[in-house]
């Protein structure tokens, strides 16, 4: 074991992995000499060279095109989007190609062995540009898996398995907690599973949900909660796709409450599809509706930014509004 | 660190220079003349008979089936089709140019480069009839076609898609140490997407053993060349990349196949793509779905048909005296029969098992789809009559 | 009144407009002397020259960050994207620009008089590539409109009230209803309401919603469950965003029940957020949890297109379903 | 129909011909040498003293601003900051060919253009600060400038968006028949992205009066210029576009006016773009964000310091005698002041109204919007202290 923050534990984990497989290649703009902007690649070109850890040109379709090619061939691209804000010039290589190459081709070629990894999320006074958290756009393409940790040790260890899985996964890490984030990782080889929540904490009256650097929020709102005797289920998604509904419907099905909590603007956003499916996989067991905290339906602002979040306050009190229906 | 210089080798000057268009010349590489004479200072590939027979009646047999498959559209037997009449030269001999383990990526008007390989006219029909044989499994419109085995790219119909595709395969290629390369096709009109752009770039800044080959056949559905670009074809945007780039008559088999060798030659000596632009037309419609007389005239396609790239080579073959009379015959014959036969045969198979609705969106089936398909086939059960096609299959 | 078909009520809406306003310019792949691969754009750069309607280069990125940039110029470009499947190159441009333009300038520039127009949909045999429905990838983007029609006279109305409308709206017209829906369409200028549903068939025992050319489907589906007694509220929502959740919220106050019907993908898809807020907002009107008859998660398929299309039988199952709960 | 053909203007060759980098020179415009003299045989544009001052001021000003502002973002008071050292003249002398009318599109290092076009140092606060007074009503992350009076437009993160988009304004422009060009600025970096060749191709084919102004220079963050492109830089691009490119230096000002002087004739004569690649040095930290000593040498940057564009025009300034010690020194004194005080002020000014954080997502303010609006003002009021900077404004 050994104390890390996020980045740690993901260099920790690329490291890892360029290790045991030559076949992983790490590449995106400024990740080589440089280790990234937020030096997540430090020192892996030191140590694999410039054949395996390399910059690109500046060009995101460029980027992905590339990864999806090269993923077909054979290797395992670990492929990053420098700021999620700026995954939309690739949307179409993932949407359309990614995601599609293996049903396209009766299963004869695939880009399954293609990770994506970009940071994503607010809180750090980015504005618009810097701060969005896309899941949901890439939610609706079936082929991709998407998965998003919250701590350093998820972040290993389902980092490790995203990179081993056989379909593309879009790993989206919640720079927010890139370096607030620390706790004991274990040095050793190992993975979580995707599609898989994690139970964070076990209560009775209302089921939270969230993920990555909103679980901190949702905790705390759980304990303010608490404090007012109310019991919280705590549950970390992890995956977003496919999602662990069978977790979260069991966990509703005991509590009769679900409040989901995300960053990105309510509208269309992940919540909209656990709203629909846990109402229709619990319906009778729900004793009030299922409640969405969310950021507005607004780009992301920059002096509002404290007003947009759906923070802990936000939380704590739909926490309430939901056990008075 | 060491010092770098981004100014080491420009040079001054000192009044204003407007870099124009025209101030490269890039002329394009002939070996036959129009009448497939071979150009008097001009020298002719080796090689051998075998080969040359085996372009020639590839580029026949594509002739052959385009012909066939646009009738059978018209019959709705099919659905779709594309043909490629008019540029069998550029795709043929290209293709003869490469070894059998380069990778193949293409647009989708280069199906005589995969009958080049060895797809088989079966093949092509259980794709084109999206039955239970189609190695995608009837997913996708007729003439997506891909062969694994073949190292040909199953086809994606989003343009330009496939370019940084290419670079990235033959990156891989590279870093696994093996002698292949990629070859990369696109038309003229896929050139403007930003995908070209990039995979272009990449290609030349990581050194990626690709060619990239353009046909530019002068038109993208109904928009001219001239409404594509303002600059000299593709061919002059290789400058822009530091790509090595070689203009060629596309419909001279000859020049095809001299250019493409050397392009993967430069590829694989070097570590580096190799830009290729194939002068060519379309003489057919750009689909089944098209109907060129709303853009373009009949003269000009006139003009194009007499500079038809089989005749040309024919008489290539002929005077090298390797133009074989009964096979050449028997080849077409042959051809048109099985074309046929394979026709009959591919509609009648069934398309796959509703499973496969479900089957290669993830390596295994995740719960959500488990789901689905089980809903799928008990509502399939109940009304078979109105799912003919799967409603035996479901038990 | 003049019988049209869906193509010709597009043509009629263009011609009206172009001669309307000379600052409207219609551009896309194929659209100038063509007449776009539908024909939707047929004799307009015949009647109005080469600069108001022209051809663009074959690069959807580029088109809509042409038109992104016409439109802060303050000219009213109608660009269209030869096939929804093909307007992933322009996701950046759209969400990261054209829906973010009034708001990051603080209302100094806008996008506002740009409207894309893009057909979409399956049920024509064109498998992956020719067949997606995207309204779910764009409606998580606060600052766009979009609008589906679902016939003719819809159309031209809706089409008109898009290009007038001073927000950026994308317009996405059902393909497989271009020749196949004809009814009559007034010959003079009218607009149709944006952000207003259309209450199509009243009935009080569920409400069915869909859009675009689903609304056929579900017609159908609300013809068999009529034969067996039960009456539907048929809603068309013609607007995905803004949509108009309180008259479908109204209509669920008195059925109890809600189908929604459409061709994308399950997840994520639109229908996630009608359930979302239709549970929270008609709660203790519930009767049944909501119903969602969709596409299924997999990419649009060719030879199994009859089986996953959300089709009348499917939905006439789940009526019955949701009415027996 | 007229018949096309797009073969009209190509050459025939016999033997494989590959067209390599290097075939084509592209000289870089220079008019004043190192130290600030005349170069010989080089012609000084006409310019007159007010502009040849205003130009000068500019730089300076600029170069304060970026002082001050990265010492404010090491204390604290800003979030970031993006300088341009070492570009100045680049940005300012571009700036300074054009007429007010021309539209302005920039990525984000083009402070001088905006400064030149008399954006106030209080406004340049009001944005870095994101009050109130904020053009863009706090929304945006520091250097994010725009201002419809002064035709700049507002400044989007995201790179090379501005490419394509800047193709459209002018070509609005030219449909409305204006005498005005849109100039549009990005670094050599953004030109890898795929709306850096749709931009070009379009502006080409379409004919829009727009000029294309590349800052090469010689990084993308940490990226250097030989690992984002093999080309001869961004400017033999131009060829393979039909764009008419003119390469210059950078740090020249006299040099980077008359390119651009040129172009924007060129551009409104001709209706069409031009190319301007302008050879730089970013002597700045990327940004707030970043530290250049992880990848690149102290000497490298100390061989460009050397080739300060200010001190090479000042001594230009000075030869002609234009140079007035003591108005500079005033100017510069004044400016100092002026931008402390604008900090003091600016900082001390409150952000918008929450209603700001729904206005303009849409022309009016829709229904759910509104819904959420007024629930965030309900909870802002009961937990007033969490919200300290909107809690008072909420009645
Ligand atoms: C991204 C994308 N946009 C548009 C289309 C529709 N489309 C199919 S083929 C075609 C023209 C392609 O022209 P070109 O690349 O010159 O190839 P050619 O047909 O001439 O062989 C268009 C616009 C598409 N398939 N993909
Ligand atoms: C689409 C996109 N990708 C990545 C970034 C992150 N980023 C911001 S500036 C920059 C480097 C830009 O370099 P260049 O264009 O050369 O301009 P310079 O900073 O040298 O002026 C990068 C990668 C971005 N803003 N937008
Ligand atoms: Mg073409
Ligand atoms: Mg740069």
């Amino acid at each position: 074991m050994k104390k890390m923050n996020l980045l740690q534990a993901i260099n920790d984990a690329l490291i890892l992995e360029m290790r045991r497989n030559e076949k992983v290649v790490v590449f995106g703009e400024d990740v080589g000499h440089f280790g990234g902007v937020f030096r997540a690649t430090s020192h892996l070109q030191e140590h694999f060279g410039r054949e395996r850890c390399f910059n690109t040109p500046l060009t995101e379709q460029g980027i992905i095109g590339f990864a999806n090619g090269l993923a077909s061939q054979g290797s395992y691209p670990v492929a990053e989007i420098q700021f999620a804000d700026y995954i939309f010039p690739a949307f179409d290589q993932i949407v359309n190609e990614t995601a599609k190459f293996r049903y396209r081709s009766g299963g004869q070629f695939t880009c399954g062995s293609l990770t994506i990894r970009t940071p994503y999320g607010g809180g750090i006074a980015g504005g618009l540009y810097h701060s969005q958290s896309p899941e949901a756009y890439f939610a609706h393409t079936p082929g991709m898996k998407i998965v998003i940790p919250r701590n350093p040790y998820q972040a290993k260890g389902l980092l490790l398995a995203s990179i081993r899985d056989d379909n593309p996964v879009l790993f989206m890490e919640p720079k927010r907690l890139y370096r607030a984030s620390v706790c004991e990782v274990p040095e050793e080889d190992y993975t979580l599973p995707l599609g898989k929540a994690d139970i964070v904490t076990e209560g009775s009256d209302i089921t939270l949900l969230a993920w990555g650097a909103q679980m901190e929020v949702i905790e705390k709102a759980a304990q303010m909660a608490n404090d007012d005797g109310v019991s919280c289920d705590v549950i970390d998604l992890r995956s977003i796709l496919p999602w662990d509904a069978e977790c979260v419907a069991q966990s509703v099905r005991k509590t009769g409450r679900l409040l989901i909590n995300h960053e990105a603007p309510m509208t269309g956003g992940f919540a909209s599809e656990i709203a629909a499916t846990i109402q229709d996989k619990c319906f009778l067991h729900l004793e009030a509706p299922i409640a969405r905290v969310c950021g507005l339906d607004t780009p992301y602002p920059l002096a509002h930014e404290k007003e947009y979040m759906p923070d802990h306050l936000k939380t704590y009190e739909a926490i309430k509004r939901t056990l008075d229906y | 660190m060491n010092d770098r210089n981004h100014l080491s080798n420009v040079h001054v000057t000192h009044s204003v220079n407007v870099i124009e268009n025209g101030i490269v010349d890039i002329p394009m590489l002939q070996i036959l003349d129009n009448e497939g004479a071979l150009i008097a200072d001009a020298n002719a590939p080796e090689i051998d008979k075998e080969k040359t027979q085996k372009i020639l009646y590839t580029m026949e047999y594509i002739r052959l089936l385009d012909e066939r498959m646009v009738a059978a559209q018209r019959q709705g037997r099919i659905s779709f089709y594309l043909a490629c009449t008019g540029e069998e030269a550029a795709t043929t001999a290209s293709a003869a140019a490469l070894s059998d383990d380069d990778m193949i990526m293409s647009q989708y008007r280069e199906q005589a480069a995969l009958a080049y390989r060895g797809y088989s006219t079966e093949q092509f029909m259980n794709q084109m009839f999206s039955n239970r044989l189609d190695p995608n499994k009837g997913r996708q419109m007729p003439i997506h076609y891909g062969d694994k085995k073949l190292n040909f790219m199953t086809i994606s119909s989003p343009l330009g898609t496939q370019i940084p595709q290419a670079s990235g395969y033959a990156y891989g290629q590279k870093l696994q140490g093996t002698d292949a390369v990629t070859i990369c096709y696109f038309g003229e009109g896929a050139a403007s997407e930003g995908d070209f752009h990039a995979g272009l770039n990449m290609a030349a800044v990581l050194k990626c053993p690709v060619i990239f080959f353009c046909r530019n056949n002068g038109y993208a559905i109904s928009t001219p060349a001239d409404e594509q670009f303002a600059g000299d074809g593709i061919a002059s945007r290789g400058i822009g990349y530091g790509v090595k780039t070689i203009r060629v008559d596309g419909n001279d088999a000859l020049a095809v196949y001299t250019a493409t060798q050397k392009a993967r030659e430069i590829a694989l000596a070097e570590n580096c793509p190799v830009l290729i632009e194939a002068m060519t037309y379309r003489l057919a419609a750009h689909s089944t779905s098209d109907d060129p007389t709303g853009y373009r005239s009949k003269e000009e396609e006139a003009k194009w048909r007499e500079r038809d790239p089989i005749n040309r080579f024919k008489r290539w073959v002929m005077d090298k005296g390797w133009f074989d009379e009964q096979a050449h015959e028997a080849m077409l014959s042959e051809s048109r029969q099985a074309i046929l036969a394979a026709v009959k045969t591919a509609e009648k198979v069934d398309v796959c098992d509703i499973d496969d609705l479900v089957n290669d969106v993830y390596d295994t089936v995740p719960w959500h789809l488990q789901e689905q398909i089980t809903e799928l086939k008990a509502h399939i059960k109940k009304y078979p009559d109105a799912y003919p096609k799967t409603a035996k299959g479901v038990k």
